[in-house]
């Protein structure tokens, strides 16, 4: 009987948490609990991942009703896929928490935060299983609004304003979505996913549909930071508390992301609005710009988790820029890459937050010496670096591999040649990193520091030999990869 | 034990070594002793393929699937296992050359440098036996980055610029060009492995191969060829047993020994020579041996001058292969294993000579013959043998070279090995000269100094015997060579 | 505080039992005519705001600490996803109120009863709140 | 004609919108902009619930004689998203208190030159 209601039960574990968690209110209890639903929720997924990959595309009915009228939550093998990353990344993430955040956040506001996280945890796991676009929304508000609160909760002041800006901009690009869905309302009558891409091809020519394309398309780009839309970013990922950056940037853009795919490749997947209308130059010019932009700007931060925040945006690009081929092996590399990426940012910025607890700040001067003063987390952090860099043998290869495959299979050879040149850009700033850390001494009046405590070191190593892991035995995410670019490719949802 | 085993632990050795190094790091005595043990091993477990391979076989070794279609695999041919030979036992009398040359110098963090060095050895091995080319790659990444900390060992800001410019230059070269050749590649070919006369053949127009050449010959950047060669003399600053071990014998040979094995096993040399793309390499390759050598003439720095000397000997290689004639690709594979017994002798001397006498510039040698017999006669066999002078090997190897050339009639090529080698005397023989004909312009309060440390003048004499035995037995590496076409 | 015009203490203390009232009534007849947990949540609320208004929040306070919100917005979603969890136990899906109940119409009744009243508690409480905290703010800024 | 009177719904709608649009980029009062988002956002809650009207429709409650109802379902949707709305609109004004507290001030000129110092300490205390 659980067997069959897996897809609700993991939604509403953390969301009914999330009040528990309110009333307990005692930091350590409120951390085990997390720590207890966030590592079940990462179970659940992956169940469910395997039912999928067995028995094909999971329908769940919520109250029993049926779906044009009731919300459906769907699961197919992109969704599933996503939902390990997210729930993986969130139980890593809340494993490595209780030090960093009882160093970075106010002991009275610790239990919010816990609150908060389940809160985003259940918009962000919801996005992905919902079959229904309004709901949809109802959980990118749940997440966003929570995220925007963890934000503020930085000790920095400009982590207020960043959070407000944050909070400007998201609202903004979640109203752009539910312009876009009223417009596909108001000619199709529906909302659920499945109906809308059966209902849409017929009437695809109407300016409304494409009106409303438009107004999806942007709202989504605001929320998965595509290049030009992407200013919120920095500052949120900056001022943040460590913790929350680390898991913010492993899958809030990565979601956004998701949805773009369900938006381009389910609802209009019989229509080829890529190709049909020029929105794939739009994307893809989009992307190749983001990858470079992002990439100078993150050469001139001094703050590593600036730095690393605008690499973020650059590898963005690189997703969007797979999904733009729309070509089974590029929407592929977007996908594997969103799961690559999400865990080399997860190390990366975990280990800043080591070095943010030890050493009291991640600007570029702090990290002088760092390699020989925290050796175990600064290796994992240099791990991370050469998987943006995309060295062989660490994930980051991997998606490069296949995005520069799927530009070679179209002819577009000057596009494989701006791929590896940016990722020429992302060596220039990873070896920043690496000379501070490791060619220059620390300062004669620096305190001694100790290395990170065990159990932050412990997650951050768990990514980072995931990292690696994946780099090297690529088959399993690159065939589920493969599988999902092939299914939504021929019609998502079916 | 059976082949697949053996590569299995010829891969791992060093590893484990590396590991039990870095945890005996607190007691130099065990952890030289483990280098030294490591590498002896080593070598023992590479030789014993030897005639395996001599009786054609070609065991090889699937660790698993990387990439779906795509297998992690190690194949031993003729080419790698010359590769292999050299490198570990060059390794095992480096690992000795270090223990004096390190001690003697008081160098810092003597354990990050043993370690890096044995995971460079396994970097090496992975290179000499990958099966395809994605594995290859793999591994020529890898040895990029486990040398970099040994490049930048001294921690100055020169040591850091150096190491700017060699990770710079390896990796741009190899991210930006060769990855792209191998995925596409891929894409023409379906397929990765090594194969005896190539997979593209027919599978492209002229242009696209023509294309992926260049991509792959400057793409392969520890090849040296000009314009990408300037990380070499960079690499310079590093402590000399590496640039003695690496930069001129594991690293700058896995470059070279990149470039045949593309040539010979991804385009198939007959397949090559018919289509007449490769032409311009051939002129690449001639002006990186003589502009090379023009700079090389000019450098007061012996280091420098040593790698400049490299650039342009890797270069032979790359126009050995370039000639695409069945006697010159002979010579080409001899070429990589002559030169890193001369060149490895020639910086144990220049190594030797910094111990004793803190020397580093051409300049300061005159008369220090007298002082160090061992060490500058070593560096006269060396010399001699980068000029191709009988009896040291380096004559062989020139020898099948030019008779490749002759046989295809290219005379441009030839030209350029004999003017070549005019130079090479230019900026060898003066030395030689000046160490044990001119008189020493003793400075008041200069020391008095001798010989090297013991180990190290063990070392380079043990390496300037090979390089003359060699001329005499070649056969070991000339019936490998063979069997390449 | 307005405690000085007796008027306005003297009327908002007649009105706010029936405001209250008129909440509850929102609240429970939300299944047959207009109505429902948001609109009644709001309803229940005002009634402590106005309470607030005119004696004071330190009053207001005294009625509805800060646990007791804070209670009434976790016990409200707790209440709505515990029938789902219910629903479920039951065999049904989640939410699926049919399972409440022996008689499926019963069990959809007493279904959206109990999540309206989980929706009521928490607007209800969150209404409150968010009313004595930004006084707290700005009582606090007045000290310094 | 037919565009302007036929469409008169939409016209308030997107009058709406472009005003709110407006006042959030333009406005640099931190109040000021979350007057705008919530103008932005009640144009899209007119948008729908216009939407749902059927011409001679009533309320969509059960009666008796009564054929034609408005669709409720965009009304329903409405109301989730006026929750929403009004979540953000909480959590935006309390950042502005805090803001408020952190900064002294709430336009934001002023807050982004007091960043700019910020940072500059942030420099010198390092070096």
């Amino acid at each position: 009987m659980i067997a069959t209601q897996l897809p609700i039960l993991q939604v509403i574990l953390p969301l009914i948490m999330a009040p528990i968690a309110l009333i307990v209110r005692s930091p350590r209890t409120v951390w085990m609990l997390t720590l207890l639903v966030t590592w079940i929720t990462f179970c659940i997924s992956l169940t469910l991942l395997m039912q999928v990959l067995e028995g094909g595309t999971i329908v769940y009915r919520i109250g029993g009703w049926a779906a044009p009228w009731g919300i459906e939550y769907v699961l197919d093998k992109v969704g599933a896929f996503v939902l390990v990353i997210v729930s993986a990344i969130g139980s890593i993430v809340m494993t490595y928490a209780r030090r960093s955040v009882e160093a970075e956040i106010q002991e009275d506001r610790i239990y919010l935060f816990y609150t908060m996280f389940l809160l985003c945890l259940t918009g962000l796991l919801g996005i992905v299983i919902t079959g229904d676009v309004f709901n949809l929304f109802v959980f990118l508000e749940i997440s966003s609004l929570s995220s925007y609160v963890m934000i503020s909760l930085g000790k920095d002041r400009r982590a207020l304003t960043a959070a407000y800006r944050y909070l400007i901009m998201g609202t903004l690009g979640a109203t752009f979505y539910i312009i876009g869905v009223g417009m596909m309302y108001m000619m199709t009558g529906t909302l659920n996913m499945a109906d809308l891409a059966v209902l849409i091809p017929s009437i695809a020519d109407s300016r409304t549909i494409q009106t409303a394309m438009a107004f999806l398309t942007v709202g989504v780009c605001l929320k998965l930071a595509l290049f030009p839309l992407h200013l919120w970013l920095p500052n949120a990922y900056t001022y943040a508390p460590s913790v929350v950056t680390a898991f913010l940037a492993a899958t809030a853009t990565k979601v956004a992301v998701y949805v773009l795919i369900r938006i381009v490749f389910t609802l209009f997947g019989d229509v080829n609005i890529l190709e049909g209308l020029g929105v794939q130059n739009i994307l893809m010019a989009l992307a190749i710009v983001a990858m470079f932009a992002a990439s100078i700007m993150a050469i001139y931060q001094d703050n590593m988790k600036r730095l690393f925040a605008y690499s973020s945006v650059a590898q963005i690009g690189y997703i969007i820029l797979g999904l733009s081929f729309a070509s089974q092996v590029g929407v592929a590399a977007g996908i594997v890459h969103l799961f690559n990426h999400a865990i080399i940012k997860c190390a990366i910025f975990m280990g800043l937050g080591c070095i943010a607890l030890r050493v009291g700040g991640v600007s570029i001067k702090n990290m002088y010496g760092l390699g020989y003063r925290m050796p175990w987390t600064m290796a994992a952090i240099v791990i991370g670096g050469l998987g943006l860099i995309g060295i062989p043998m660490t994930v980051g290869f991997v998606s490069k591999w296949y995005l520069v495959r799927a530009a070679f299979e179209q002819d577009m050879w000057i596009i494989a040649a701006l791929i590896v040149l940016s990722s020429l850009l992302a060596i220039v700033y990873v070896w920043r990193l690496v000379e501070a850390a490791y060619l220059k001494s620390a300062p004669q009046d620096a305190a001694p520091i100790s290395e990170a405590p065990l159990s932050m070191l412990l997650s951050l190593w768990i990514l980072a030999l995931a990292s690696i892991y994946f780099g090297v035995d690529a088959t399993t995410t690159m065939n589920i990869a493969l599988d999902s670019a092939d299914t939504l490719l021929n019609g998502g949802l079916q | 034990m059976s082949m697949e085993t053996t590569i299995q632990a010829a891969l791992v050795t060093p590893l484990i070594g590396a590991v039990l190094i870095a945890f005996s790091g607190r007691w130099p005595n065990l952890r030289e002793t483990i280098t030294l043990v490591t590498a002896a091993i080593l070598f023992m477990l590479v030789a014993s393929l030897y005639p395996e391979v001599m009786a054609g076989g070609r065991p090889s070794l699937v660790i698993g699937e990387m990439l779906p279609g795509l297998r992690i695999v190690f194949t031993v041919e003729p080419l790698g296992l010359i590769f292999a030979c050299i490198a570990s036992f060059l390794w095992i009398i480096n690992s000795l050359y270090s223990i004096g040359y390190m001690r003697a110098n008081n160098e810092k963090n003597q354990t990050r440098f043993y370690v890096c060095f044995a995971i460079a050895l396994a970097s090496a091995m992975g290179i000499a036996f990958a099966g395809n080319m994605m594995t290859l790659f793999i591994f020529y990444e890898a040895l990029t980055l486990c040398t970099y900390p040994l490049v930048t060992h001294a921690g100055t800001d020169k040591a850091k610029k150096g190491g700017r410019i060699y990770l710079g230059i390896l990796l741009t070269t190899s991210i930006g060009l060769l990855f792209l050749a191998i995925v596409w590649t891929w894409l023409i070919a379906g397929t990765l492995d090594f194969t005896p006369g190539g997979i593209l053949e027919g599978k492209a127009s002229n242009l696209v191969i023509g294309i992926l050449l260049a991509l792959y010959m400057f793409g392969i950047g520890k090849a040296a060829l000009m314009p990408f060669h300037r990380w070499l003399p960079a690499a310079m600053v590093a402590p000399t047993p590496v640039s003695a071990l690496l930069h001129a014998v594991a690293v700058v040979k896995a470059g070279v020994f990149t470039v045949v094995k593309v040539v010979v096993y991804i385009f198939g040399f007959d397949f090559l020579s018919g289509l007449g793309s490769a032409d311009w390499l051939l002129y690449i390759s001639g002006f990186t041996i003589l502009a090379a050598s023009i700079v090389a003439l000019r450098q007061d720095n012996l280091k420098r001058r040593l790698a400049y000397s490299t650039i342009s000997q890797l270069s032979y290689v790359v126009l050995a292969t370039a000639i695409l004639a069945p006697l010159s690709i002979v010579g080409a594979a001899l070429h990589i294993a002559v030169h890193a017994f001369g060149k490895i002798t020639l910086f144990f001397a220049a190594g030797s000579i910094y111990t004793a006498a803190h020397k580093t510039e051409v300049s300061q040698l005159d008369g220090i013959g007298r002082r160090m017999p061992w060490t500058m006669g070593a560096f006269a066999i060396g010399a001699l043998s980068m000029i191709g002078v009988p009896p040291t090997a380096g004559f062989i190897s020139k020898w099948y070279i030019l008779n490749g050339a002759f046989d295809s009639g290219q005379m441009l090529a030839v030209a350029v090995i004999v003017i070549s080698a005019l130079l090479n005397a230019g900026y060898f023989l003066p030395i030689v000269y000046a160490a044990f004909f001119k008189k020493e312009n003793e400075k008041p309060g200069q020391d008095n100094h001798g010989e090297a440390p013991l180990s190290i003048v063990i070392a380079l004499t043990v390496t300037a015997a090979m390089t003359i035995l060699l001329f005499f037995f070649p056969g070991v590496f000339i019936d490998l060579a063979r069997q390449l076409v | 505080m307005l405690t000085q015009t007796s008027i306005l203490r003297v009327v908002s203390k007649l009105l706010i039992p029936p405001i209250m009232l008129f909440a509850l009534y929102v609240q429970f007849h939300g299944d047959f005519g207009p109505g429902g947990g948001f609109q009644a949540g709001v309803i229940f609320a005002s009634a402590f705001i106005l309470y607030a208004l005119i004696f004071g929040v330190d009053n207001a306070r005294k009625a509805t600490p800060a646990w007791l919100t804070r209670l009434m917005l976790a016990s409200g979603l707790l209440l709505y996803a515990g029938v789902g969890v219910v629903a479920m136990l039951l065999g049904g899906d989640y939410l699926d109120y049919s399972m409440l109940s022996s008689d499926p119409h019963a069990g959809q009744h007493l279904g959206i009863t109990l999540i309206e009243f989980g929706v009521g508690t928490t607007v209800a409480g969150a209404m409150i709140t968010i009313f004595l905290i930004f006084d707290g703010r700005l009582r606090a800024e007045k000290e310094d | 004609m037919q565009t302007f009177s036929g469409l008169f719904n939409y016209w308030v709608v997107i009058i709406l919108m472009m005003m709110g649009f407006y006042m959030v980029i333009s406005q640099h009062n931190l109040i000021k902009k979350i007057v705008g988002l919530n103008v932005f956002q009640v144009s899209v809650f007119v948008f729908y619930i216009s939407m749902g009207k059927v011409k001679g429709g009533t309320a969509p409650i059960l009666a008796e004689g009564i054929e034609i109802y408005s669709n409720p379902l965009p009304h329903v949707l409405i109301l989730t998203a006026i929750v929403v709305g009004v979540a953000t609109s909480a959590l935006a004004l309390a950042l502005t208190v805090r803001i408020k507290d952190a900064f002294g001030t709430i336009e934001e000129d002023e807050i982004e030159a007091l960043e700019i110092e910020d940072q500059a300490k942030n420099q010198e205390s390092l070096s």
